[in-house]
């Protein structure tokens, strides 16, 4: 094996590595922003993206974003991945990607979808959704791609994606009981616990190197160190501009906006991490952190609920990121340049993909609901999916526990049968 | 002087306060308990074992108000925390001996407001 | 010094940085896992194997396992290490190893150990025992290497030993007071915390890709790229059938069983990672999956507390991986190409380190149980390890400490003496 | 690009990842040995360092330590980085090394200090004070560098400085209310969470890789491998002898010193991890455990608060660190070769640094203090200033929030004028 | 009607509360709780400080019964929560005034099951 | 035989814990509480929306001591958790029927120490 495919393999293998600790930052952070009724919930269904999104983008999607061309539009057959890079760690680190857009949708969700329900959107969404408008820009012979899109690590493929399909959703599914008021004012629901969520914004903001610098997936990128830098940069501006827009907003340094305005500038940044200047990327983040906050009212206003801003970090951040390529590309931006024809094309691109990810999530949506239903009944709602859908609450201090039965084990027995009238009744009644 | 031990659910407590501040009940304690009654058990597993759930999360607001504010009290307690469904809870009545204000020192004045 | 060499290095330095992180995975699926009461202390033995495993490891093991080999059955003298590679490196990487083999202990012994009992099991398995089993399949010249045995990153010379001292010592010290009825049903003991135990295995996943890619030990291996896109399919896989046979056998998707379903997937490809291919990996993982469902139950029927799952996950799955190589292996599998050898080899290795851990732990611990004694008094058990042996409980919410005296420095004091009275009075009545 | 720059790109990046993520552990570290009333604070200022620190070092700050120098005092102008490696890479990782030195700060004044005032510090440090003082050494021309002072990862200008900052810090704020009687004795405020602080030491290990293995800036370095052994066992040796002091002095192995222990260990190795033996590594841990015991009590008896020990690991043992170098130098050390010469250098570099940190900090408290202010109202404290100054509690599990009320988005309105009058109010009465 | 607080260690919960329902006695409320009387204070250490842990955790159970029931329930807490050590706990009994069914706004008819 | 609430700030209960013991009252149970009376409301913000706070923490002090040892526990309370400002909480007063202490099985003999 030579040098250079070695080291691009070990670059890509790390990267890629990070990439999928990720999931344990949404894990984290959606946990500590839900109620504690329903911390085991967002967690679980991080894992069911983990389990069931990428075992089907592996064995479909893959090929659907990176197999040969087909009318420019969609991918099939085998993999073609970069010429000097193992193949397995080019698939690996996709994987990693397409169960981070699916992992968008999880927070604006929580508290209220079916498991069930949930594990059909994730798989058909790492199976088709993702990788078909991922094709269009990624894909050898993508028709946006083709156009000049650019979308280095995925402000559109991944973020306005999941933020638009994520909103559809939110929409579909409605908002948690008693959020909202007739009146339309918003009742304040507490995050169970900051300091997990912060924990998960730092595995997000750390694995995000990984996600940017990761996606040269080639070591000897001259622009690899600058891409880390404006991934870094980016981020520390959006956290700075939302403290400082919060604190004269809110008169308070609100640290759950804090957190999302790092996380909006990381967003930001994506699309452009490898084209723009550092100083533009520090305007990039400055303006996404300032931007996620009015963001997060908006999506307020239109009683679409969304608890962990999911919408407004990824699906709004996400428009705006793929937009700054447009005018701060060093070659062809707007503002660099005074080329405008980039600016166009990116407008164009990400409303395509936006359109994509929100009409084809409403399609699942209405479907689940006439099917298979999309939301839990009022009661489990009230008792908290933790223990309804995964058996045990997040956090057990008290030892209030009864003496257990074991469940037989090779047949499913009468006792079961009866737990699960009595759980109905219980529900029901 | 009277006290009410209310047990409701949790997720009347917002709107059982709401009441009691509409007929000027201004003080209470609230107390985060469980409790059992004739609300069925729920089940978990855990490992391959059920278990029973033998305790459902309650809140127990503690109320002391002069006798006049009894019945409203109680009525307006009832009338936000029914549902209708078994597990809405109880209220019991005691008998209070004395109140003091610690702030003051002295004989508590602030019961129902007396004061206003 | 050459590419080859600094390349091989800082993959090795790195992939041992994730290697020895995992122990921070150990620490918080534990101490999610037991009951609030005990959290510091498992916490605590994860540091002890940091500390005093590490350092006993270092200053014996790796001398036993990687020293000039002696009978075929153990090493002594200078380490030998990979010829490319930094030694000091290379050195970093085992000792991430030995400690993964003894926090696997940690767990199943939890809430009820005492703390000084396990620090002599720590630096007697980091010191001997993991060093000599390994030795047989990993050093120049061990018999089982010599064998054929295939265990690319540990399955057997690990998980295998680990899971079985493991069950050993759970055996030898009892269950937890209360745990099973008369009647052996057993009773549920809440698990504290869920995300932090989700925290955990994110880490440990994590992790777990410096562990098996990291074991080329050599950035230039042609198969790194498949180790690691086999290592997380496995895990995907693991995760995914778990959720499937808990929702089939319990109604519910089980928090717990998913985690250790996809820690499962993870401890059985670790032998064949390098040997197979990917759909192999899959239903590895798989079967792996619903493997650690059934052994949980199998570990109960035998009335042995396992609190974390230690046995079913690494002990059992560590059995299933190696064999698994036996029936996968890409040029001597039997399932891929009709040869029996190498499964027959397989079975022997893991069972003749399966026996040694066994009968080794089983010696400790009676050993242990006859000197310092093994097991906490029923008193401390009630109160909790944590401010038995810390002094300190996990969760301090209330301000509730009165006026402290602080301990006068430089000598043992009297105020010592008199505490330690106290603590002995408060416990014996 | 060639395969070097390649190479030295990669292991910058990925090694200043690890750097930045161990703001992460200092953020929950900090959450976990604080009382539950200031989590949120805590972790509010880390991102502080990471967005403000951060901005200002990068667009200050980092000319003042490696620009062109002057006088050897000072560097202006462009940054001049190693040239074989991408100056976008040297810079990210600079920035991960200013602000962990002003996060070590952060938890001495923890629980009382106003946010706005930690901002300001910050600032001044990641500006001015951390790159002047660090430029003495590291700068090109530096003028302790010159004397041949050896400072490798930084004992001296990271935590030699930020722990006698700490120190200085603490002592113009004063202790927290009630800390202290006024015979002197102490009252012990109960750490909130200690599996949260433990996950933050597992994360600052884990990162000390990255932290001392990439100050080699070069992945060809020779000594790479023994760098990132030595800094593991200083570490596990730290630990080690943190626990058996603390079994010896407390009858009991304290978690929170088992932890300072392991940081000791990293904090003392930092300065020589590429100069010394791996048996010195393990005596510099060992004897850095044992000291951060000791400089704990001292701390106390100066009666300065320092709620989570930042003084004890961090000034302390950077000053041992940096000494010890002198000691055990593989060449010019005291102990292993005769030679006193650097042992007086590194006496020197030590003491210039820490008093300077001590001085400017006393100047920055005392300036703030008449400005500002730098220490919230006493009813602040009383009600922690999660709530007061960032709007919400760590951890909310009873849902007890009333209706919310929509901040206009657009313009600041009444309802906030009202709601500071309110606070202050609550506060005053 | 009367009123049983009973302070009783965390481990004996749920043996107190099966004792219980052996007994018919089905409504019940629990808090938790900390407490402080003949056992002997905890000592903790942290960062070389001593300190003393003067309350111990105890869960308080809140029952409701009749007259009649008062006596067998009392004898129930006890046999299933005595250990003979101290910190075993206390049982006080109160007079309950009046007690309402929030579920059905009436006179609460469930105490001891009256309407079995 | 009487039984005394006592709802305190938190920051308080060192302080009046110490000053009971001082007055040789050596058995109470403390349970954490939220509270609302005359201290007004703190505002919260999240994600843009103000929030009233309208709950303070507070902790519940529950004393049983014999007749004699009312008023000279009360005002121990007081004088510790006094500092003039709305929210220093309410003491109430119950009259208690029966006592038990679970370790003996027997009428409860430790109030005040009533053995000493
Ligand atoms: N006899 C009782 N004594 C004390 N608390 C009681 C009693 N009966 C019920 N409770 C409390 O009231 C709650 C609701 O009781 P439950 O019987 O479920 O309500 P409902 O009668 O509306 O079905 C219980 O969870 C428990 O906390
Ligand atoms: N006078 C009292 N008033 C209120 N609660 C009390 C009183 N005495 C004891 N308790 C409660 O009972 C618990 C057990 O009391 P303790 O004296 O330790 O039991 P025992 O008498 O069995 O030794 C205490 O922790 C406290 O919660
Ligand atoms: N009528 C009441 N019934 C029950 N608890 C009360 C009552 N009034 C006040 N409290 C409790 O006392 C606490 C302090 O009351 P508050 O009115 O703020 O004190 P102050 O009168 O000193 O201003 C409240 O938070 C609440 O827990």
């Amino acid at each position: 094996m030579t040098t250079s495919v070695a080291l691009n393999t070990i670059w890509v293998v790390l990267t890629a590595a990070l990439v999928l600790f990720m999931e344990g930052g949404f894990s984290l952070l959606e946990a500590g922003l839900v109620r504690t009724k329903n911390a085991v919930n967002v967690t679980m269904k991080i894992f069911a993206d983990l389990t069931f999104g990428a075992l089907a983008f592996y064995l479909v999607g893959v090929h659907l974003l990176f197999g040969h061309d087909a009318l420019h539009i969609l991918g099939f057959g085998r993999v073609i991945g970069p010429s000097n890079l193992s193949l397995a760690a080019f698939t690996l680190f996709q994987i990693g990607f397409a169960i981070a857009a699916t992992s968008i949708i999880s927070g604006a969700v929580a508290e209220r979808m079916k498991f069930s329900a949930y594990i059909v959107i994730v798989i058909l969404t790492c199976s088709f959704i993702y990788p078909i408008s991922s094709h269009w820009i990624w894909g050898s012979g993508g028709w946006l791609g083709r156009l000049g899109m650019e979308d280095f690590a995925g402000s559109t493929a991944i973020h306005t994606l999941g933020g638009f399909m994520a909103l559809a959703l939110a929409f579909v599914i409605g908002p948690r009981k008693n959020r909202f008021n007739a009146d339309g004012s918003v009742n304040v629901f507490a995050p169970s616990n900051i300091p997990l969520a912060s924990a998960g914004a730092f595995i997000l903001w750390f694995g995000w190197f990984g996600f940017n610098a990761g996606s040269t997936l080639d070591a000897h990128s001259a622009v690899l160190g600058t891409i880390a830098l404006n991934t870094f940069l980016a981020a520390a501006a959006g956290g700075a501009s939302a403290i400082v827009v919060s604190v004269m907003k809110f008169r308070t340094a609100d640290p759950s906006m804090t957190i999302n305005g790092s996380l909006a500038g990381l967003v930001a940044i994506t699309a452009g991490c490898a084209y723009v200047a550092s100083w533009s990327a520090i305007l990039i983040g400055l303006t996404a952190g300032a931007l996620v906050i009015w963001a997060t009212g908006w999506v307020d206003k239109l009683r679409v609920d969304d608890p962990v801003g999911a919408v407004a970090v990824h699906g709004v951040n996400g428009v705006f990121g793929t937009l700054a390529v447009g005018l701060f590309d060093e070659k062809q931006g707007l503002l660099t340049t005074g080329h405008v024809h980039l600016l166009l094309v990116q407008l164009l691109g990400t409303f395509i993909v936006a359109l994509w990810g929100f009409v084809s999530a409403i399609g699942i949506g209405t479907l689940l609901k006439r099917t298979i239903g999309i939301r839990v009944s009022e009661d489990s709602e009230d008792e908290g999916m933790d223990i309804i859908a995964h058996g045990i609450p997040a956090y057990n201090e008290l030892e209030r526990f009864s003496e257990g039965s074991q469940i037989g084990f090779g047949y499913l027995d009468n006792m079961f049968m009866e737990r699960q009238k009595d759980v109905q009744n219980s529900l029901d009644g | 002087m009277k006290r009410i031990d209310a047990i409701i659910r949790p997720e009347k407590l917002q709107a059982v306060i709401k009441e009691l501040r509409q007929i000027n009940v201004s003080g209470f304690t609230v107390i985060p308990a469980q409790g059992r009654g004739q609300q069925k058990d729920l089940h978990g597993v855990y490992r391959g074992h059920t278990y029973d759930i033998n305790l459902h999360s309650k809140i127990k607001l503690e109320i002391v108000v002069s006798n006049d504010f009894l019945q409203p009290t109680i009525q307006a307690i009832i009338g936000a925390a029914q549902t209708g469904r078994m597990g809405d809870g109880k209220i019991f009545v005691y008998d209070v001996e004395e109140a003091y204000n610690i702030r003051t020192g002295l004989v508590d004045e602030t019961i129902d407001e007396l004061n206003r």
